[in-house]
């Protein structure tokens, strides 16, 4: 039963790798396996199967530690804090994943690497928060003191992510699907209508997509578990020396 | 380079191709550091 | 509240007698003022660019004088007295209260020298470029102080500061450049109404969690 | 007349891998006067940190109740004073400047002339003005038990009480000692077996590191 999860797994990312390269793209989409064309993205568009879960698996990370981190602070044991510390190291390669393939897909979309939309801006905060973290943790010698602090730091930056989410894209104009615009005959903050921002999913990307969410999140808890166990491992067999 | 470049920009496929590469080469050294960190573990406990 | 007061009171006086980290500020920001000026020469630029400068020179100054409150107790070993003699809520907003008196001062110096120095930077809405003053400078004291005290547990405390504060202070510092140019440009305050709101919930939002969680961090 | 009772449970301390100690269990009342002895590195200073409320232990309990009362942790500060190799004041104020600053962020109701009455106590009234920093380490030692006594606290823990005293000075520790309030209570922390004597109960710190009988 554990393997299940294991065996689905690779079945779903079998599933995301082919969904993401076989569908031909075409103007007028008739048959279950054809993506629709979108002027603009064209092929491009396959990039939301494989760079939305590695962004989404970064914030999942953060959570997740400042979660452990948390329960360390309540109830003083090491292994919430080697669990926080785990998920915070996938978190951080997750995170620059989503950094990588984002700005390389930049590059041919949007015409240069960076562009400081909000979404940028935000996973390139989340990126300085979990080297921020990284930094603390390796600057403090007791055990105690590194958990303890990097989980009031974890939580101390978590209190600035509001503002990134809700209130930045107000400010900038935006790129991602879904950024608002503002309006240049009323001025008010309107949905964009550019077609690459307007950007809506057909039912059968959409499967793929959420398939691959999927996918990615086990992937996740999969290596998590193994790191914080392997982490707990290297824990115990210290304390015995 | 530049014919590189132009190259991607006409068959954008293998611009998905090179992210998901990016994404395997990610998972892929996360597992080979944990496979470096269980053959530390391994070599502790035999001393 | 006396309390609080005679910490601020204490860290106050001693300041007064050492005075070497005053100075070293001060001079902080006259360097850093100064180079700007150089590289700017007679060119004129955008408005935004004056209101990026002046918050990058503030937040600069905050990070090389506001962890002094902690790191100071820490290096010369008197975090123990101070926690024999205070709970842990009084001392934080006793050095909370310290650097705020701190980073109102340096921050009127840098205006101050802005003023003279660049005829470029001048503030037509003063209304808004005050609220945003006041609640900035509250709101980067609560989270330089509450940084510094975690940092001066660490081991390299110099370079990490402003690491850690840099992520914290973005947002607030975002919000600040937004209403200062719009004050330079003339703008009313009520096209600023959503930054300012979005500043008193950040001072609101960081000085309670410093409250909730500093008794952690000061207890060794 | 106050009644005090510190009650330790199941305390545990460890450094990372190094246990100082564990399952220590003692109560201390009002008029009680407790000697805490140990080889060096046995973890005496770092329980009396950990009963002057400054450092967190690892796991246990550790309560202080005050006629049947339980006292929050952030306000045992009120009735502690400690006196401790570790306890560094501010050398760039004076001894009196030290005092009155303590006592106002206390929040006393003292005036100057008490001040001065507990100056000459420990023997400091003549240098009252000077700053720490040209104190010797005796004189240090004297104006720790100064700021220790101010604020007349129901407890008293002190930390190798004779360190770096002179006969007189050691005469007043001993007079502190024995006519310390009678509803409050002394706990000593020490390695001298002359300083034994103070104490109606010893309890040796080497008994709880029970880590190899695990």
């Amino acid at each position: 039963m554990k393997n299940f999860w294991k065996f689905l797994l690779f079945v779903l990312m079998t599933i995301v790798i082919i969904g993401t390269f076989v569908p031909p793209i075409v103007q007028y989409p008739k048959s279950f396996f054809e993506f629709p064309l979108i002027p603009g993205l064209e092929d491009k568009a396959r990039i939301i199967f494989f760079h939305v879960p590695t962004a989404w698996l970064t914030v999942l990370a953060y959570l997740l530690a400042m979660f452990y981190g948390i329960r360390y602070l309540k109830r003083k044991d090491m292994y919430d804090d080697i669990k926080s510390v785990s998920a915070a190291a996938l978190g951080f390669v997750f995170c620059i994943l989503a950094t990588v393939t984002g700005s390389v897909w930049a590059k041919f979309t949007w015409g240069s690497f960076w562009h400081w939309d909000p979404r940028e801006t935000s996973i390139f905060i989340l990126l300085l928060i979990y080297g921020a973290y990284f930094a603390l943790r390796s600057a403090l010698d007791s055990e105690e003191k590194r958990a303890r602090l990097s989980a009031i730091y974890s939580i101390i930056a978590f209190l600035t992510t509001p503002f990134f989410i809700f209130i930045m894209p107000r400010l900038m104009i935006g790129l991602h699907p879904g950024s608002l615009e503002i309006d240049p005959a009323t001025g008010q903050v309107r949905a964009s209508s550019n077609p690459v921002i307007k950007f809506e999913m057909a039912a059968n990307m959409r499967v793929v997509f959420f398939l691959s969410l999927i996918a990615f999140t086990i992937l996740f808890f999969w290596f998590w578990n193994l790191a914080h166990r392997i982490l707990k491992l290297e824990h115990v067999s210290q304390k015995e020396i | 380079m530049e014919t590189l470049y132009n190259f991607l920009e006409k068959n954008s496929l293998y611009i998905v191709l090179i992210i998901v590469l990016l994404v395997w080469i990610g998972i892929f050294s996360f597992a080979y550091k944990l496979d470096k960190k269980v053959k530390k573990l391994e070599e502790s406990i035999k001393e | 509240m006396k309390k609080i007061f005679y910490i601020f009171y204490k860290d106050f006086s001693s300041e007064l007698r050492m005075r070497f980290a005053l100075n070293a500020l001060i001079m902080f920001v006259v360097v850093a003022v100064s180079t700007i000026l150089f590289s700017l020469g007679s060119e004129s630029v955008a408005p935004n660019v004056y209101a990026g400068m002046f918050w990058v020179v503030v937040f600069f100054s905050a990070m090389s004088g506001l962890s002094r409150v902690f790191v100071s107790e820490e290096e010369r070993g008197t975090t123990l007295i101070l926690s024999l003699i205070a709970n842990p809520v009084t001392v934080f907003l006793g050095k909370f209260l310290f650097n705020l008196v701190l980073i109102f001062f340096i921050n009127s110096v840098i205006a101050l020298l802005y003023m003279f120095l660049f005829q470029e930077f001048l503030i037509q809405n003063w209304n808004s470029f005050l609220l945003a003053y006041v609640l900035g400078n509250f709101g980067i004291s609560a989270s330089s102080t509450i940084i510094a005290a975690i940092i001066s547990k660490a081991n390299v405390k110099g370079t990490l500061y402003p690491v850690l504060a840099f992520p914290v202070l973005l947002p607030l510092i975002l919000m600040l450049i937004e209403i200062t140019k719009s004050a330079m440009e003339g703008n009313p305050i009520s096209d600023v109404e959503a930054e300012l709101l979005v500043l008193i919930s950040y001072d609101v939002v960081m000085i309670t969690a410093s409250i909730l969680v500093f008794d952690i961090i000061w207890r060794d | 007349m106050n009644e005090i009772i510190l009650r330790v449970r199941e305390l545990k301390k460890n450094f990372n891998r190094r246990l100082v100690f564990d399952k220590l269990n003692f109560e201390v009342k009002s008029g009680e006067r407790l000697v805490i002895t140990g080889k060096n590195g046995s973890g005496k200073s770092t329980l009396l940190k950990i009963l002057a409320g400054v450092l967190t232990e690892s796991s246990g309990s550790v309560e202080y109740i005050l006629n049947q009362k339980k006292i929050d942790r952030e306000n045992i500060y009120q009735i502690i004073g400690l006196v401790s190799p570790y306890l560094v004041l501010y050398d760039e104020f004076s001894a009196f400047e030290n005092l009155s600053l303590f006592a106002k962020i206390r929040n006393l109701k003292i005036s100057d002339d008490e001040i001065n009455k507990i100056l000459t106590r420990v023997g400091l009234l003549e240098r009252k003005n000077d700053l720490l920093r040209t104190y010797s380490s005796g004189m240090k030692q004297r104006i720790k038990y100064a700021s220790a006594i101010l604020h007349n606290p129901l407890i008293l823990l002190i930390d190798e009480p004779t360190s770096n005293l002179d006969i007189e000075g050691k005469n007043f520790v001993e007079d502190l000692i024995l006519n310390f309030r009678e509803d409050g209570f002394v706990i000593i922390a020490t390695n001298e077996s002359q300083d034994f004597k103070y104490g109606n109960r010893i309890i040796n710190l080497d008994e709880y590191k029970n880590n190899k009988n695990k």
